[in-house]
């Protein structure tokens, strides 16, 4: 465990006046008009917001993301071997904190809820005086506190999110996400589909029934048809559902050939461990083998379904087992640190800080505005996805997507997924004003005060 | 023409006939005892009163209207208060606030909502309550709270939210039942002083002492019908009754 | 004064005073102090202290008074976060016009509700409530989508029509005000290396949570109250004293849920979003545990039962390893180690954990909740006081028995 | 047709996981007069003595295999569990595959620990308290319960699957006359309805047949009469409460391979089992198994597509929806005694 300095910001120029204004009686009343910008970090530190599940289904892979978030601060520092820090291609960071400035941090518990995480996103920012508030495991939660730090003036790196949404309707000026979407699983699963079990198939899809669950059905479906595949039949199933036997029954009176589960976290596990349990692998269908498709693969919650895994497709966004330079610095100090391999989740919190930084950086400013500035139409490399763009249309990072599969022989417990194709970028560029997430609009930078 | 009259009441339960055909017409400022054996189907006939329970047939006309298909706090309103066998009291509440609230249920009506003004300004109310609490000796223990009373305590306490709504007809299931000779004879004698005020009572009573020296009409029923009524002269020496009640034994 | 007796009077001051200075009592620790991790003085929280409290407060006119063991109260909460950020959306950023819509939307629903879960009492109207909250819930996450936006929960919009206002569109979303004033506006003290923030938000969440407990103290005394107090001993009373006790429940009921659709209303106001979450069970169960744990049927154990489970909420889950190896760095190392690794269940992502304890050391020692632990407390200082002007030889004698 | 049956099976198996909760449930209310909120622990510590007991089957030894690399490019560590050199590879496989129904025999002393420390300890504190005390202190205890689990086997789901003769699936289309792979059922499923209803047939028989049984169905239904003829109600009472905590967790370990456990597994089935109760009325064990498997039926039936491209959302909501419907028409349940918890 790294240790750190004492002391929690609030707000830079607040601990710089109380550092010296010990023992000075005279009261100083600031008016929120006061600073140039919102939480403008004066003293020698900055201070930056991880809001992460902790408790909930997901709190597994918010203590993955947490690790790689104090592995970032660790490499922003100064400390450890550096990791991504040496293969961005972006050479801004020194390692000595940002703008010279050291970075410390304050974590939080979002409880997979927007309320929670909203209240515990603001409690950073108006407490502990956080610059940029960064993480999360969904998407609704990623909407919301990016709805929320766009109001109150400060960056907001999204972690795991996954839906459309967050960089479609609801994107927001001082939004920007590392992550995929549901349309790019769509895009990059449907040609490694085609070629794996034909363009002859019939689709039969369950979907969570919220937002995410939405967007990533339409978007599989629309790719899927595309390419000559009929969608047979679609059903919503609750987000309480645990046992999917009811939705999983019906398939076997369809006559689909494949089964799309559009679920994650344990609705992923859960159904697909019943749908493996109702012999849906061993079923010939229209002569051919029934297939199962998860289109939003995490390795922590194939973990959870065990061997039901084995051969199933399905897209993430990084996978440790990549050979890049970058992935393998990364794996190798995370590894080293933690004992284990980083999951996808943990990766892309970790590129967002240091994406995060650099801007800042770049910009020589922590001014939203500025790092608004940087971020919008950069490029960069080496970060364990090829090269990247973070488009200044919808503040989406634009890279190659991997599409993935279940292990038939996994050597250990970490072992569970192999990549089957590496999709290029150009496949899985949408318009900014596709369709699929068309509406609403970035608004203006709001540098809070 | 009775305060109360009720006409040819039947009551089914299941297979079992529980009231049949009974009549009963109650002078107004009568005391009126109901006796008989377990089972004869006296509490029945009491709940087909105060609207716990529904006759299947038959009429039931207090003071000019009819008491069917009435909800007991509609009957309560016309005028009709009674002591239960057990007493039902706010257990929870100190003894005023016991007292107060028929007194406000009297002043208010059954649904007046009154959220706005305070309890400890209703001056005239809880004068009422007190002077009540002092009817039946219970001033000095008016902090107290309920549940913490005495058995004979308590049914004097019911008796005292009873009498503060000046019923007119009072309804008493057995009221020393379970009370030491003493806390009986107390309460013969409150019962006497309140007959000096006139209201009308029904006493369901086992204890012959109590009835005798109460009530000067009896009715007795047995299987779920009355088989006979009277001065409590005349019933003392009805063979009908003393073979139906008393299984032959001599008052 | 206002109506109320000493007693009354001398608590509505006190939570008077608390609510006005706030800021300060919250902050006790000095800026950049290893303990400045305990403040509570930031808004957000202490909105949520009073929103919460009023929802309680609410929540304990039913319960607290009648008895009635509602499992379905956030479901009036989210109705009337719904209905504020409509009102946000289409009317005005204006505050007022969403919490007084709030408070009626919610008002009429807990009228529907409660009309038919009232029908049945004890544990068969809880769950009535209860399945009543968890159908609103998994509609509203579901099939309402158009309405309530789902899970991401229905959020403001640059293009909402707002048609009362005329905000010059500059591409950002205007903030929700009172009249002008901005509810995330404030001014911030330093005296010394303290620093108190004063928002307008909160205070105007403190003066509404003043009224609400006002209008609570006033129900408690009045005959409403005691007639609900009635009928919680003793209903087949209340029914042959000539008093219709449904009439008196719905009413209570309906009550409660107005201020939960207040407390709705006031939350989209500090901050407008309204997620399906709040109509989940587990928020219902939250409202119930905070009455309790405050103590039921007390006048202001409900505010404070909400302020400890909030303050868990916000406070313990904050505290990470760093925190503790900085709050432990005067150790050597192997005792820094030891102390963090005993302390790390129980905080961060542990807070849980924390909080299930209290829930069971409260309940097990303190049956009255908070508010009889301040009994109790008060009990053992004046028994102190009296028995040392009796003689300082006898005090230690006092068994904490008598 | 096929539909249908298929849909009834998939009734009576949820219907079995929430009758055997609920059955427990209503034991404890009915002999205790406890509102236990931390039932759905219970069942959920079932669950973990399935995974544990996996876990102490895999406990391994480190060989390090030179030639293999692990993802930091080191030789790898293989792993061997210590069962495989004690028993030989083939029966310590053996072990570990069949571990979910061993775990039946070690969950049984183990969750009768537990009910016992739980009732002894903290339970009897509570039966005079009121209902709402009994709630915060289960509730805290649940939470407590929880996330110890939490603590030490993470949030994650734990895959814990049937022994592989269980594992797949039987085919009954040809046997009912339809065509084959039409009505298909896996085997798990299917002994878990049979395993549910032995249990619940057990227990109704130890309460009908054995003169225990029979004192705690007099105490059921009158507690003060039953002390009075001098039998020590109190002592009958908390092994009742052992014997609900067994159920609850025989249900548990059992449902392992359908559902990979998690620690809030508990409170997923909490709120359904509190309706199932309530619907089968307070107080009636009966009542409790009927609602059970009703809900379950129902909750199946909901989430045809047909039905629910006819009413949006009812798969969301039926089982509370059906709960409203019957207290309103029946006002204690399905075979709710009177009086039970109605204040």
């Amino acid at each position: 465990m790294a240790k750190f300095n004492p002391g929690f910001s609030r707000r830079g120029l607040l601990k710089a006046s109380a550092v010296a204004g010990v023992g000075l009686a005279a009261p100083t009343i600031f008016s929120s008009k006061s600073y140039a910008y919102m939480n403008e970090p004066k003293g020698g530190t900055v201070t930056l917001g991880f809001n992460v599940p902790q408790s909930g289904p997901y709190a597994d892979e918010g203590a993955d993301e947490l690790r790689a978030y104090e592995l970032a601060v660790e490499h922003l520092n100064g400390g450890g071997d550096g990791g991504m820090m040496n293969t961005f291609s972006s050479k801004a960071l020194k390692g000595n904190g940002i703008l010279g400035k050291k970075v410390e941090y304050v974590t939080g518990d979002t409880q997979t809820k927007s309320d929670a995480a909203r209240a515990s996103a603001k409690s950073m920012i108006e407490k502990d005086g956080a610059i940029m508030i960064t993480g999360g495991s969904s998407s609704g939660v990623a909407v919301a506190v990016q709805g929320l730090c766009q109001e109150a003036g400060v960056i907001f790196m999204a972690g795991l999110t996954h839906s459309n949404d967050t960089t479609g309707k609801d994107k927001k000026a001082n939004g920007f996400r590392h992550f995929f979407n549901s349309y790019m699983s769509g895009a990059a699963l449907a040609p490694v589909l085609g070629k794996a079990y034909g363009t002859d198939r019939k689709a039969y899809h369950l979907t969570a029934d919220y937002n995410w669950g939405y967007t990533t059905e339409e978007a599989v479906r629309s790719s899927t048809e595309a390419m000559g595949w009929e969608t047979v039949g679609a059903v919503k199933t609750p987000l309480a559902q645990t046992d999917f036997s009811s939705y999983i029954t019906p398939v076997l009176q369809s006559d689909a050939d494949v089964l799309v589960l559009n679920h994650y976290g344990g609705n992923m596990v859960n159904s697909l461990t019943n749908a493996v349990q109702f012999g849906l692998r061993d079923r010939v269908a229209n002569g051919k083998n029934f297939e199962i498709v998860v289109p939003l693969y995490s390795r922590l919650m194939a973990k959870g379904a065990g061997a039901n895994v084995k051969g199933i497709f399905g897209s993430t966004n990084w996978h440790w087992s990549l050979t890049d330079e970058g992935s393998k610095a990364f794996v190798k100090s995370f590894g080293t640190k933690y004992g284990f391999p980083p999951s996808q989740a943990a990766h892309t919190c970790y590129v967002q800080a240091l994406l995060y930084a650099d801007a800042v950086e770049r910009a020589g400013s922590f001014n939203p505005c500025a790092v608004v500035e940087a971020l919008e139409g950069f490029e960069f490399d080496g970060m364990g996805n090829g090269p990247t763009l973070y488009r200044a249309d919808d503040h989406q990072c634009f890279k190659d997507v991997l599409v993935v599969k279940g292990k038939e022989n996994p050597t250990s417990e970490f072992d569970l997924l192999e990549i089957v194709e590496v999709t290029p970028v150009a496949q899985v560029t949408y318009a900014p004003d596709h369709p699929q997430v068309a509406g609403g609009s970035l608004g203006k930078c709001n540098p809070g005060s | 023409m009775g305060i109360l009259e009720v006409k040819g009441v039947n009551k089914r339960f299941g297979g079992l006939k529980a009231l049949d055909e009974v009549n009963l017409n109650v002078e107004a400022g009568a005391v009126h005892a109901i006796i008989g054996p377990n089972g004869a189907g006296k509490s029945t006939f009491l709940n087909c009163l105060v609207g716990r329970l529904e006759p299947d047939t038959g009429t039931v006309d207090f003071d000019g209207s009819s008491l069917l298909n009435l909800e007991p706090h509609e009957i309560n309103q016309l005028g009709v208060s009674r002591v239960f066998q057990t007493p039902e009291i706010f257990g929870d509440l100190d003894l005023l606030e016991n007292v107060m609230i028929p007194t406000l249920a009297r002043r208010d009506g059954p649904i007046k909502l009154d959220a706005w003004s305070r309890v400890d300004h209703l001056v005239e109310v809880r004068e009422r309550a007190e002077e009540q609490l002092q009817d039946v000796g219970l001033f000095e223990k008016r902090d107290m709270t309920a549940s913490s009373l005495s058995r004979g305590d308590k049914r004097r306490l019911e008796l005292a939210m009873c009498l503060v709504q000046d019923p007119k007809l009072l309804l008493l299931d057995e009221p020393t039942a379970g009370m030491s000779r003493a806390d009986t004879n107390n309460t013969i004698d409150l019962l006497k002083k309140i007959g000096e005020r006139g209201i009308t009572k029904i006493v369901i009573e086992h204890d012959m002492h109590v009835v005798f020296s109460l009530a000067n009409k009896i009715s007795v029923m047995a299987q779920g019908t009355v088989i006979a009524e009277g001065k409590p002269e005349d019933i003392k020496g009805d063979p009908r009754v003393q073979e139906a009640y008393l299984g032959g034994a001599h008052l | 004064m206002l109506g109320l007796n000493s007693k009354d009077k001398t608590l509505f001051l006190i939570v008077l005073a608390l609510t006005m200075f706030a800021p300060f009592l919250l902050n006790p620790f000095p800026e950049g102090s290893e303990l400045a991790q305990f403040n509570a003085g930031y808004p957000d929280l202490m909105q949520r202290f009073v929103i919460f409290g009023i929802f309680a407060i609410g929540f304990n006119i039913l319960f607290g008074l009648t008895g009635y063991l509602s499992f379905g109260h956030a479901a009036f909460l989210g109705v009337g976060s719904y209905a504020g950020v409509w009102m946000l959306k289409l009317l005005t950023m204006n505050v007022v016009p969403a919490i007084i819509v709030s408070v009626i939307f919610a008002g009429l629903f807990s009228a529907v509700v409660g009309y038919i879960s009232l029908r049945r009492s004890g544990i068969y109207f809880s769950i009535l409530t209860l399945a009543f909250a968890q159908m609103s819930f998994a509609l509203a996450y579901s099939v309402l989508t158009p309405i309530t936006n789902g899970e991401t929960g229905l959020q403001l919009a640059l293009n909402d029509p707002r048609i009362l206002d005329f905000d010059a569109a500059d591409g950002s979303l205007p903030a929700t005000n009172f009249f002008g004033i901005e509810m995330r506006d404030g001014f911030e003290l330093a005296l010394g290396p303290w620093l108190f923030t004063f928002n307008f938000g909160y205070y105007l969440c403190a003066v509404v949570m003043l009224i609400a407990f006002y209008i609570s103290i006033r129900i408690f005394r009045s005959p409403f109250g005691l007639m609900l107090r009635a009928l919680k001993t003793n209903q087949q009373r209340m029914r042959f004293t000539g008093k219709n006790p449904k009439p008196h429940t719905l009413a209570a009921f309906i009550i409660s849920g107005m201020y939960a659709g207040l407390a709705g209303g006031l939350m989209v106001a500090m901050d407008p979003l309204a997620g399906a979450e709040r109509m989940q069970w587990t928020a219902s169960g939250e409202v119930v545990l905070m009455t309790i744990l405050g103590g039921a049927g007390t006048l202001i154990g409900p505010v404070l039962g909400a302020g400890v489970i909030k303050y868990f909420e916000n406070i313990f889950s904050k505290i990470n390893d760093n925190v503790l190896y900085n709050w432990f760095s005067f150790l050597p190392d192997g005792m820094q180690d030891a102390f963090v690794f005993m302390i790390h269940p129980f905080i961060g992502k542990g807070w849980h954990l924390t909080l299930g304890i209290m829930f069971m050391l409260v309940v097990i020692f303190l049956p009255g909740g908070v508010v009889e632990g301040g009994q109790r407390l008060k009990r053992l200082f004046r028994r102190r006081g009296g028995s040392d002007s009796a003689g300082g030889a006898s005090s230690a004698k006092v068994h904490p028995a008598e | 047709m096929d539909a249908i049956i298929l849909q009834i099976l998939n009734g009576l198996d949820k219907g079995s996981a929430y009758a055997l909760i609920a059955l427990g449930l209503t034991l404890i209310f009915g002999t205790l007069g406890v509102v236990n909120f931390a039932h759905g622990a219970l069942f959920m510590l079932g669950a973990f003595c399935a995974v544990t007991l996996n876990k102490i089957f895999t406990i391994s030894y480190e060989t390090i295999d030179p030639v293999r690399k692990d993802f930091l490019g080191n030789p790898l560590k293989v792993e061997t569990p210590y069962i495989f050199d004690w028993f030989g590879p083939d029966v310590g496989t053996a072990m570990i595959e069949w571990s979910v129904p061993l775990a039946i025999l070690f969950s049984i002393p183990i969750m009768i620990l537990i009910g016992l420390s739980m009732e002894r300890g903290l339970i009897k504190y509570f039966y005079k308290r009121p209902h709402a005390d009994q709630i915060l202190v289960t509730f805290g205890l649940a939470i407590v319960l929880q996330e110890i689990i939490k603590y030490f086997y993470g949030a994650n789901p734990i895959p814990t699957p049937a022994p592989p003769a269980l594992t797949g699936s039987a085919d009954f289309g040809v046997l009912l006359g339809f065509d084959a792979g039409s009505i298909i059922y896996p085997y798990w499923r299917l002994v878990y309805f049979v395993f549910a209803a032995a249990i619940i047939g057990g227990v109704f028989a130890f309460l009908r047949y054995t003169t225990f049984g029979m004192v705690v169905r007099a105490g059921m239904a009158d507690r003060e009469t039953v002390g009075l003829l001098g039998i020590n109600i109190d002592k009958r009472f908390t092994i009742m409460f052992a014997l609900a905590a067994c159920v609850a967790g025989l249900a548990g370990v059992m449902y392992t391979p359908i559902n990979s456990p998690n620690y809030h597994m508990g409170m997923d089935f909490l709120v359904l089992s509190f309706v199932v109760v309530v619907v089968g009325g307070m107080g009636s064990l009966e009542g409790a198994v009927a609602a059970g498997f009703l809900l379950g039926v129902l909750e199946s039936f909901a989430s045809m597509g047909e039905i629910v491209s006819l009413l949006p959302g009812i798969n969301q909501i039926i089982i509370y929806l059906v709960a409203i419907i019957i207290l309103l028409t029946r006002p204690r349940g399905l075979m709710g005694r009177k009086g039970v918890m109605e204040e």
